[in-house]
């Protein structure tokens, strides 16, 4: 028997159709789920960060860490390049840290213990070691918080090369991709969009995980292929769903990781729509959007029908206001309209 | 140390009383309507760290420079700056201090030297460091007063901060507001030491702590750091010993802390003390404070009515401010 | 009359034709001469970093300073985040910070006073300053410098809003470029590649500017454009000369800014041409290369008869030995080999 | 602080010895084999600092960490990583430590507890830490010592290291080599106190500072401070004052000091001191040492020939050793 959730969730997130008995929880539920069964499994996975071990997070994902894993969670002064770049020393003396970056803006505070140490390690060492590594955390727009506490960065760790990059839509990817994430041998930065944390959908009681580099196909259709992560993926459902009132069927490509990722697939899609459009929330110039969107051209130069539509937030910092806020950001009508110029 | 107070003017001694009173009721109205939904973003509330704010800027000219923090209402204020137009900028309106493009977290009036709070924690440490190496090269007398949290000074930039004025000796002071928290983490947890102030031994500087709470032992100990910086003494630090009495920022459900430690430390907090300081020095009397209080409650008033019936910006004024000349760059 | 200069250059360096009597200098020199000119003609303007006042850098790019301009050059702490960030408190109070970054790969070191402060500060003031500051200092590959010591990160700064980019590949750029970048009101990140400092060049002995935003056509071509900045405009005119005895006759377009980047010359050049090639000595995978090229897509779609080929490294941190860095690194093969792909 | 040197067993003593030499004909070897062009990208010789290396590692175990810095040919050998691997990496070859993938600056010999030498200036701070919290995660006795310059003191991961060591307890020791210079930078100019080892009373934990020049003085230093932090005593920082007898890199024309300064402090090299105490206490004789330095030799000889006869990676081993299935991850 089915049944609409739609209901539970915050308007115009992800449709599932879900069978009925199935457990409902939100993403931050689902998230802190996956690094709990995986602290609870092995005794090797530490997690720590600022403001995580007394209330369970700012954003609440990991309440249900609390009292579970004993001090095995830990809060830490405000230090992030030493927060950062202990977890590379903690994986070199074989432990496995899981460690919050507390906004996505201030993984530039000591983004060098990353780019310069954590992502090159292992090549610089030729493989002496492997660095079980997980950096996670919230990014993207919410509520106003400004220039300083709304940015998305992953294009950042797709150019420079040597982290796997993650970016999960709903709460049963957060947590079979967490998971997945966990129990990776290599560097991993996962990208929680604020956004999403209080978002509801189905999560089985039973283990379950995700591979790193498979896209999931949110929707089909036949007319174009819009590429997505992360919040954009419940804007590019909601454009869908308006579209196809009008007759244009849309078929919503989830990326879910971008290193790696997953070429075929959206090769794939876009060989049947012969058209696409690249929706992320991070800025538009040199964001990852040009890099999906060179990759399909130089595949299929002679199959698209269309130009390959760039969504993106318009090219300044973000700002306070609301309505300045929504107009910086890209919303569902400019993925309408992308699609509907590449028709 | 003694404190001179009746060296001290009269119209500073009660300047000092309306500027703790402004911070206040600031904060508070700021928090009673970011809790009505009036106000968008974080709000990061000042209340009972005012004596800090207020006992330096004080000393401070016009043409002096300050950067702030996350919790910068308090600073703006005591600098000078005009509560209306800090309040449209709370409310993301046109008439705001950075046309609504800023807000609470990034706050600033460089027509007073307010190089800007900050969103990020010891953000201003770099900019105070380079505002002081501009004085130097002006040859002015100007100081620069960089105000942070305890928080802050476990970050690699106070460290970097510090030892950068200390090698040019740049007139900076460095004012740390320990109200025992950063954010959910204690101080006591998060800092090895009792005092921070022990720091400024690793760069040859003078460090000092101080009842952050007292406003005229904050006066004193700045006035006499900034009189030593303005003669070329270089910097200075500051740790001012306070209590944040609010959440970490306004609806934070402080699941950290004991209710009754933040009961104990009302007991403490600068403006009670200092209005009763002032009242049995006869400084001012019971119907001045009451006519100050009122007159404060008006302005706030006026500034909050004011942000209410501003309007917002144009969408499009997203595009504007990034570069002097902003055309064509979103592409 | 003119004179074939190539015989002073570093071998593979642009050939100039030049007038007898021009003066030749090197890149170094002529940078050197850009900033020496700003600085005796206002006081404002201080230059400071690590290791540049004693000897004149670490590159020799500041020799002619020392001696000339007192005290407004010196040395600095090993303190990165203050270096940076000191320059916008610097600016705000009036003055002209151009401040020397040491490695392109030690900007990840401080950055944040770069992102998160500098290239936010004027937008989230809403305008009440302006931050006439340059950040300058060398990137690129040389002699086996590995990984933490040969990055090219101007794609970052490409995509984060807040700052002009500036990548000159000739001696005469280099003064023109740096001379408008320290009258210029807004901040400005300035690379100098490593294996260009030497280079020499016609520099003439009266001021000149080269204003931001204005590409130049190194050499010109019917069949193909190749889009380059800093050294693989270089790389890209060695293999227009070896194309063109096979007949083919490529037009190599030197950015020279990425922010901004000159829109119209590259879409006026792929029209004639129809075919492109983009090639960086950065990453390959979301480089700006990627952004280019989805440009010249949006606007050029039906002109273009190929799809235009992305040269860049290969996606690994930077090996450092030789054979290794050869491989990795993007070279006048790669160059020709994408032009013929166009073909 | 007394040395009991009689305490120390004659292998140790010797071993001492033959390490500080090993350290100084492999850099010397590095030296001239770069300058004539056989090795690429940069050598930093540690030539004159042996002592701290040496003096430090006698008092590790094989399973101990350590993190190195772009100067790290002596913690590597000190270690007991192998000369002939070593040198095979300088000149970028496929027997190399890292199969030519980091060469000099990025050395590194994981089996051996060294977590890398390092190109970023107090890079190995945090990785330090990082290995600290392991140990104590996993309640073993181990230890960890981070090695950097005076240079590197005024980093803010040094800052963030040591307190972020000092709030957990972490069993890891932080050496400051101490040279006098960083790059052209005088440390007289660059760092506003005498002592950096003052800088650890910001964190509550023991700072001192010794003549890093004695390899006796390292030796006891070491052994006190490591044994604390086995028996879970927390951090030290060691202060071990040297100076840097060669050019920055080889190559350094050296215009920012003066050769006779580089004359004196010849004079209180490590070697040649240590040398005439072993002598004059008779733990060796003449000929003692003269079969030592040729043993040397010999070992650093055959690490040249080593070096010289491995070939080259392959081109494509480029894209290998990034993660650990390599397969696919370019595009
Ligand atoms: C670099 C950075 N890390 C983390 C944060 C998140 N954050 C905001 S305020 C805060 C606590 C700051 O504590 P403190 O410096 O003591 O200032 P207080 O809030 O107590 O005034 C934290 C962790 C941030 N804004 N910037
Ligand atoms: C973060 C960073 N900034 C700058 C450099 C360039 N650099 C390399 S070594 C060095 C000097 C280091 O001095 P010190 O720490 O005293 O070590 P020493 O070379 O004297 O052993 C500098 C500035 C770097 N490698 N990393
Ligand atoms: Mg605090
Ligand atoms: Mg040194």
């Amino acid at each position: 028997m089915l049944l609409e959730i739609s209901s539970l969730m915050i308007p115009g997130m992800i449709t599932e159709v879900i069978h009925m008995g199935e457990r409902i929880i939100t993403f931050s539920q689902a998230l802190c789920e996956g690094v709990l069964e995986e602290m609870l499994r092995d005794e090797r996975v530490i997690t720590y960060g600022e403001d995580i071990a007394k209330q369970g997070g700012i954003f609440g994902a990991y309440k249900c860490l609390l009292g579970k894993v004993g001090d095995r969670i830990f809060d830490t002064p405000i230090s992030e390049e030493v927060i950062y770049g202990s977890a590379l020393g903690a994986a070199m003396a074989g432990m496995i840290p899981v460690v919050e970056f507390h906004f996505a803006d201030f993984l530039f505070t000591g983004i060098t213990a990353i780019t310069n140490q954590i992502m090159k390690m292992r090549y610089m060492t030729g493989g002496q070691v492997s660095l079980p590594i997980v950096l996670r955390g919230p990014d993207g727009v919410a509520k106003s918080a400004a220039a300083q506490h709304s940015q998305s960065i992953e294009t950042i760790f797709m150019h420079v090369p040597g982290i796997k990059v993650v970016v999960p839509s709903t709460p049963y990817d957060a947590k079979g991709l967490i998971k997945s994430s966990i129990r990776d041998p290599d560097p991993i930065i996962f990208f929680e969009h604020k956004a999403l944390y209080k978002i509801r959908g189905p999560v089985p009681e039973e283990e379950y995980f995700i591979p790193l580099g498979k896209a999931h196909i949110k929707r089909e259709g036949a007319d174009v292929t819009v590429i997505a992560t992360s919040r954009m993926v419940h804007e590019a459902v909601k454009a869908a769903e308006q579209l196809s009132k009008e007759g244009i069927e849309v078929e919503v490509v989830d990326l879910r990781t971008l290193v790696p990722w997953d070429r075929d697939t959206v090769i794939k899609s876009v060989k049947k729509t012969g058209r696409a459009v690249v929706a992320h929330e991070t800025w538009r110039r040199a964001g990852w959007g040009a890099e999906i969107a060179s990759t399909i051209y130089e595949e299929l130069f002679d199959r698209l029908e269309a130009p390959i539509q760039r969504v993106g937030a318009r090219n300044v910092p973000h700002p306070f206001s609301p309505p300045l806020e929504q107009f910086m950001i890209p919303k569902v009508e400019d993925i309408v309209d992308a699609v509907k110029r590449t028709l | 140390m003694r404190f001179g107070w009746e060296d001290i003017p009269k119209e500073t001694l009660v300047w000092m009383y309306e500027t703790m009173v402004k911070i206040r009721k600031f904060d508070l109205a700021a928090e009673q309507h970011f809790l009505r939904g009036e106000i968008p973003g974080f709000i990061h509330a000042y209340i009972g760290e005012e004596a800090i704010a207020t006992g330096v800027m004080a000393n401070l000219r016009e043409d002096d420079y300050i950067t702030s923090t996350h919790r910068g209402h308090g600073h703006m204020i005591a600098k000078g700056a005009d509560v209306k137009r800090m309040m449209a900028e709370l409310y993301g309106k046109k008439t705001g201090y950075c046309r609504g493009k800023g807000g609470s977290m990034h706050i600033a009036d460089i027509s007073r030297g307010v190089l800007g709070a900050n969103g990020e924690v010891a953000g201003g440490i770099p900019i105070a460091v380079g505002a002081g190496l501009a004085v130097k090269f002006r040859k002015s007398d100007q100081v620069v007063v960089s105000f942070f949290g305890d928080g802050a000074t476990n970050r690699g930039a106070f460290h970097e901060g510090l030892n950068f004025a200390a090698v040019y000796n740049l007139p900076v002071i460095f004012v740390v507001e320990f109200n025992e928290y950063a954010s959910t983490a204690p101080a006591r947890e998060m800092i090895p030491v009792k005092n921070v102030a022990v720091r400024a031994a690793g760069y040859g500087i003078p460090g000092i702590t101080i009842d952050g709470n007292n406003v005229l032992e904050v006066y004193e100990t700045a006035r006499m750091a900034i009189e030593r910086a303005r003669c070329g003494g270089g910097p200075f630090l500051i740790e001012a010993k306070t209590y944040r009495l609010k959440g970490h920022f306004v609806g934070d459900p402080e699941l950290y802390r004991d209710k009754r430690e933040v009961q104990e430390f009302w007991k403490k907090e600068p403006i009670g003390r200092y209005e009763a300081f002032l009242l049995k020095n006869g400084i001012l009397t019971k119907e001045d404070i009451e006519e100050i209080n009122e007159r404060v409650d008006k302005m706030i008033e006026e500034a909050v009515r004011f942000a209410r019936e501003s309007p917002y910006p144009e969408p499009e004024d997203a595009l504007r401010d990034l570069f002097v000349d902003d055309t064509g760059y979103d592409y």
